[in-house]
């Protein structure tokens, strides 16, 4: 493998990582050439032209913008195709698809938590199976951390007050550093993780062990009637709420007359800021839970409602 | 000594605290500077100590914190931007234009108490308790967050940001208005080329520095959401504007070295700089182009995938330019007469370690390869090269050769030149390694971290020793020949720069009689046939 | 008119001087414009993700107080450029005038602000201290509003500045006006038509949005 | 003695300001949907236009006070332009 061959230089273990270590080497090989050309030049140079050295010092080169404009072209092409191949790859890392196994991912100050769907729960660890894209959802409490992965090649900042994609995988199995890349506070540093990767059969052998009681989705069918949610959104209900059964991932019609997909974001931004997007049809009665709900519990009440997705409504 | 000078006309205090000579002004800078670099230089070390060790073993983490907060607060904003601006650039400006002083030499002055003011609310921000936010100010984190002085510091990095506004707006005006007859702008030293998109920068960026801080302080204090995300504000907003500033402060940070460069190269090499308005051109497209580029310090922030694309390209372009320079630089060596004097032993330093700083630039504008090198110590190495490799190295290459005309006095060339080699040497053990430990994926900003990463951990801890000391040294030598040392002729270089037509170190009024410039810069071999005649 | 009996040593001659001023007051003026720009990209950015709170923002100003103060500050600007037309020493006693009926204006708009202010404040706006407003715009509203304070905070304080530099100027200019004496109003006035047109942009932005609907 | 009198220039100034000013809170009131920002926009730049250019005296200056005052307002749309479009072009 040429990528064993940079120096000091861990092979990257995700589909990706493989291009970014090619452009990785694409950019250390044109730098040392062109560090080397610059280094030969001016060695050469101070050798020659050291004062007092007996040389040809005549027919100084005095028009020089063929000389300009010819190195001018030369970088800018040289840059101009460093720029699109980085780009090209960076939208292949940041594409992030659907229906994948989502996994939710908090940060707050200094600690990872992970959560599976099915209602495992991890503390500055992820477990996931190799070879399979992952989708994370990842959200903030607090401050600005950013979700890092050096093995994997992949960074993201995770900002308070929205969700945030990113698609996952990796190749082998192994246990790799899991980094706040982001600085955040006192322990910034010691907001470290690992990223556990397993082999299929042994993930689901370890979900099976680790399952809790009840998944992500049936605790935030709980929250959903602690909180009271159920009292106007359930059926039956004497306020007027729209019903959330079969809603998620479909269009909405709002009473200012645009359209929305319910996603992740507007049932988050629903429960936070709930007057600001209004059901076209309905009122604007429902309180905010902003402040009421930490982001651990938005989270399995955004899994809830996706779980209604199949319901009929 | 029958006439005098400017440091001998008068000895008060009062001449020297009240005075509008935009040398001595100078002189009150360096000093200033002097003592931050060394504040700011202290806690570098604390923190390279501290890192010598994978465990949390001299200071705890809100300590650590606080360190590299102050460090970078104190050398971004209180040493590498006033930097050569506010010591070479005011000593030098009006001298290599046949002036007699700035255009408005009160506004200097007051600039520098500005300065003082800003740099003594900092001070006391740092003294009273620190702060613990970096230097960049994230919101939310110094907003609701950070349990510092986070408004001191904000305030005094604000104060000081006056003075840069006001020295941007002097040298703006001072270098249209007050050209010697027959200056005429393709006649003009490249440094001043340099420090006019310098000026440039600092006029049109810092204001924006201004508001954002006070924004920032204005959440903090009165606990309004400005950034805050709960009530609808984004901190993307805040990152925008602070690097609508602190992009564009990089090249602040290193426009003025690269004028420094321009005028070592030629001297040392008796030779005009190879393509003079390639390289003139250039520094204005590098200020210009400068403030294109900010967004690809948040290229994984989740600002939106277009403006990435857009903010990426322009980082390439504006590589240009500063390529341009560097083999502009290296073909001005082809066909001269090359003397290794302790500037020029900086100069060829600058090159190279810029030319490496630039490259791994090019490494970071790269979309993909950024979302895994960014906030890694691949950045950290990276912005030192620039800035520690390039422009500390080309402000004491500077430093170096205006001395003789600064203080009167030459300086032990033996010494400089171990100075010299043994800052390019340590330098270069304490930042490459941190290139290795980024591409590794060592996170910036950590107080603890993996002991896969000691190995190069303390390669770094003990190239900063190196330096360190390397650093120290200019202090000593310099220090004695400004008192003790051989007087120096009123051309030490031999060089046709109007800064040398006038005796060393200058009369108050620089120049007896108005100096009328007939003929390009650099010009070396036609008016000089003598070698340089050294110390 | 006289020339004043010196210049600093810098300058070749008077006019060299005066030119030097002028294009120093004029970086200076590009400089302030960045400082407002900045606040400006926070207002387009939030008005563009809260158009409806910016606009029920809006419409709590007091458009009356607002239109008045530009009046004021148009017509203020006007006395100061005809000052600094008709200067010379048979002219200074009008100039005087000029300039006080000016700085006078100035202090009427303060003024009128500050009933503004204390309007808003009654109204539970102030976001930081008194803001009590629900709703859906809340978040749009209290955004605008913490802009609104802000931004014409800083313009008051330009305001404060410009007219201690007026009423300055026209003590100066009382008794026998050199060329320095209009280099310095010359200036000044630059400096005070800037703050007028940094006005007229914040009233558009700030008064005029969502009056045509509800 | 009519070397105290405004000349007409700035008199005809003050009066199109006061005049666009009317004009601008007018048309505020009349619904035009996104016109509105548009119109007011625009009549404050022309305001500005012509404190720039009679007040300010911009009219009789050229080359180089010109360029001054006309970087700041390109650097103003450079952080407008680069600024907002991250916030436009968000999904």
């Amino acid at each position: 493998m040429w990528r064993q061959w940079i120096p000091f230089w861990h092979p990257g273990l995700s589909p990706h990582s493989g291009d970014v270590d090619l452009l990785f080497t694409g950019l250390l090989i044109a730098s040392a050439l062109v560090l080397a050309l610059l280094f030969f030049l001016l060695a050469l140079f101070c050798a020659r032209y050291r004062a007092g050295h007996q040389t040809d010092r005549d027919h100084r080169v005095k028009k020089s913008w063929h000389w300009e404009v010819s190195w001018t072209a030369a970088s800018f092409v040289c840059f101009l195709v460093l720029f699109v191949w980085g780009a090209s790859v960076y939208f292949q890392i940041y594409r992030t698809p659907a229906d994948e196994h989502d996994v939710f991912v908090v940060a707050k100050q200094w600690m990872w938590k992970t959560q599976h769907p099915g209602g495992q729960s991890e503390i500055d660890a992820l477990h996931i199976p190799v070879k399979r894209p992952i989708r994370l959802v990842m959200a903030s409490q607090d401050v600005i951390h950013s979700f890092f992965i050096p093995a994997l090649r992949l960074k993201h900042d995770v900002v308070p007050g929205r969700y945030q994609d990113l698609e996952i995988e990796v190749d082998k199995p192994g246990h790799y550093h899991l980094f706040c890349a982001e600085y955040c506070g006192t322990d910034h540093s010691g907001m470290i993780g690992e990223i556990v990767a397993m082999e299929p059969a042994d993930f689901s052998n370890w979900l099976t062990q680790q399952a809790p009681s009840s998944t992500l989705a049936s605790e935030g069918g709980q929250l959903f009637r602690e909180l009271g949610c159920s009292g106007c959104h359930g059926g039956g209900s004497t306020v007027r709420a729209p019903p959330l059964e079969g809603v998620y991932g479909k269009p909405v019609p709002l009473s200012d007359g645009t359209t929305v997909i319910a996603d992740d974001k507007y049932i988050r931004d629903s429960i936070l800021m709930p007057r600001s997007q209004v059901v076209a049809g309905y009122q604007p009665v429902m309180p905010s839970f902003e402040g009421k709900v930490s982001e651990d519990q938005l989270l399995r009440l955004v899994i809830y409602i996706k779980s209604l997705a199949g319901h009929p409504s | 000594m029958s006439e005098k000078t400017y440091l001998t006309t008068d000895f008060t205090l009062r001449s020297w605290f009240l005075t509008t000579d935009h040398k001595r002004i100078a002189i009150l800078y360096f000093a200033s500077l002097i003592f931050f670099f060394f504040i700011g230089g202290a806690a570098a070390a604390a923190i390279r100590i501290e890192l010598a060790t994978p465990q949390a073993d001299l200071v705890s983490s809100d300590v650590y914190n606080r360190l590299f907060t102050m460090h970078g607060i104190i050398m971004v904003w209180f040493f590498l931007i006033p930097s050569i601006p506010n010591t070479l650039g005011n000593f030098i400006v009006p001298l290599m234009i046949g002036a007699r002083d700035l255009a408005f030499p009160r506004l200097n002055l007051m600039s520098w108490y500005i300065f003082m003011l800003g740099g003594c609310t900092t001070l006391f921000a740092i003294f009273a308790g620190g702060v613990d936010t970096g230097w960049t100010f994230y919101t939310p984190f110094s907003t609701l967050y950070s349990n510092s002085y986070v408004i001191v510091a904000a305030a005094g990095v604000f104060i000081a940001g006056f003075s840069s506004i006001l020295t941007g707006l002097n040298f703006i005006v001072t270098i249209h208005r007050l050209r010697a007859p027959g200056l005429t702008w393709y006649r003009l030293p490249l440094f001043l080329w340099s420090l006019y998109a310098t000026s440039v920068i600092l006029v049109l960026a810092t204001p924006v520095l201004a508001i954002t801080l006070l924004l920032m302080a204005t959440e903090r204090f009165f606990g309004v959401g400005i950034f805050d995300p709960r009530i609808g504000g984004d901190p993307l907003l805040f990152q925008h504007l602070f690097w609508f500033y602190s992009h564009p402060a990089v090249y602040i940070m290193i426009l003025p070295g690269m004028g420094v460069i321009n005028e070592l190269i030629s001297c040392f090499s008796r030779k005009e700089v190879f393509g003079y308005k390639f390289v003139a051109w250039c520094s204005l497209a590098i200020a210009a182009v400068g403030f294109l580029v900010w967004g690809h310090h948040m290229f994984v922030s989740g600002q939106s995938l277009i403006a990435s694309l857009v903010f990426s390209f322009m980082s390439f372009i504006v590589a240009v330019p500063s390529a341009i320079k560097v083999f502009n630089w290296t073909a001005t060596l082809h066909k001269g007469s090359i003397h290794f004097d302790a500037p020029m032993l900086y100069a060829l330093a600058f090159i190279g370690l810029f030319t490496i700083g630039g490259l791994t630039g090019l490494f970071l504008a790269c979309l993909a390869f950024d979302v895994h090198a960014t906030d890694t110590y691949f950045v950290v190495a990276h912005f030192h090269y620039i800035m520690v490799g390039g422009m500390v190295t080309a402000y004491f290459g500077g430093l170096h050769y205006w001395w003789p005309k600064i203080t009167g006095r030459l300086y032990s060339e033996y010494w400089a030149r171990t100075a010299a080699i043994l800052i390019f040497f340590g330098f270069n053990l304490t930042f490459f390694p941190q290139f290795i430990l980024g591409a590794e994926g060592m996170p910036r900003r950590y107080h603890v971290y993996p002991p896969v990463f000691q190995v190069w951990n303390v390669l770094s801890s003990g190239g900063a020793a190196i330096l360190a000391v390397a650093y120290l040294m200019p202090l000593f030598y310099l220090g004695y020949s400004a008192f003790f040392g051989k007087r120096a002729p009123a051309n030490p270089w031999n060089a046709p720069g109007l800064e040398w037509q006038t005796s060393s170190p200058p009369p108050e009024f620089n120049f007896e009689t108005q100096p009328v410039v007939t003929r390009e810069p650099y010009q070396y071999n036609e008016r000089f046939d003598a070698e340089p005649q050294n110390a | 008119m006289p020339e004043s009996s010196a210049f600093a040593p810098q300058y070749a001659s008077i006019r060299h001087r005066d030119y030097t001023a002028e294009l120093g007051i004029w970086v200076f003026i590009a400089t302030e414009v960045l400082l407002f720009g900045g606040l400006i990209l926070a207002y387009f950015v939030y008005r563009h993700a809260f158009p409806p709170g910016f606009a029920a923002g809006s419409r709590h100003t007091e458009i009356v107080i607002g239109t008045a103060n530009t009046a004021v500050l148009l017509t203020s600007s006007f006395l100061v450029a005809w000052a600094v037309e008709i200067f010379s020493p048979a002219t200074a006693k009008i100039v005087t005038w000029l300039l006080i009926g000016a700085a006078c204006l100035g202090l009427v708009f303060i003024v009128l602000k500050g009933i503004e202010y204390s309007k808003e404040y009654d109204e539970h706006l102030v976001p930081g201290i008194d803001f009590q407003l629900a709703g859906p715009k809340a978040n749009g509203v209290q955004l605008f509003f913490v802009l609104y304070f802000v931004t014409t905070a800083i313009h008051a304080l330009h305001m404060l500045i410009g007219i201690c530099l007026l009423l300055t100027l026209a003590a100066i200019c009382r008794k026998a006006p050199t060329t320095r004496h209009h280099t310095a109003l010359h200036s000044a006035a630059l400096y005070w038509h800037f703050v007028d047109v940094v006005w007229i942009f914040l009233f558009a932005l700030i008064y005029l949005p969502g009056r045509s609907t509800s | 003695m009519t070397d105290w009198r405004p000349p007409l220039p700035l008199i005809g100034a003050w009066l199109g300001l006061l005049a666009l000013l009317a004009l601008t809170v007018t048309l505020a009131y009349v619904p035009l949907g996104a016109g509105n920002a548009v119109v007011a926009l625009t009549i404050g730049t022309i305001k500005a236009g012509l404190v720039a250019a009679i007040f300010m005296e911009l009219w009789h200056r050229r080359g180089l006070t010109l360029v001054f005052a006309g970087a700041g307002l390109f650097w103003l749309g450079i952080l407008l332009w680069l600024g907002s479009m991250d916030f436009m072009t968000r999904t």
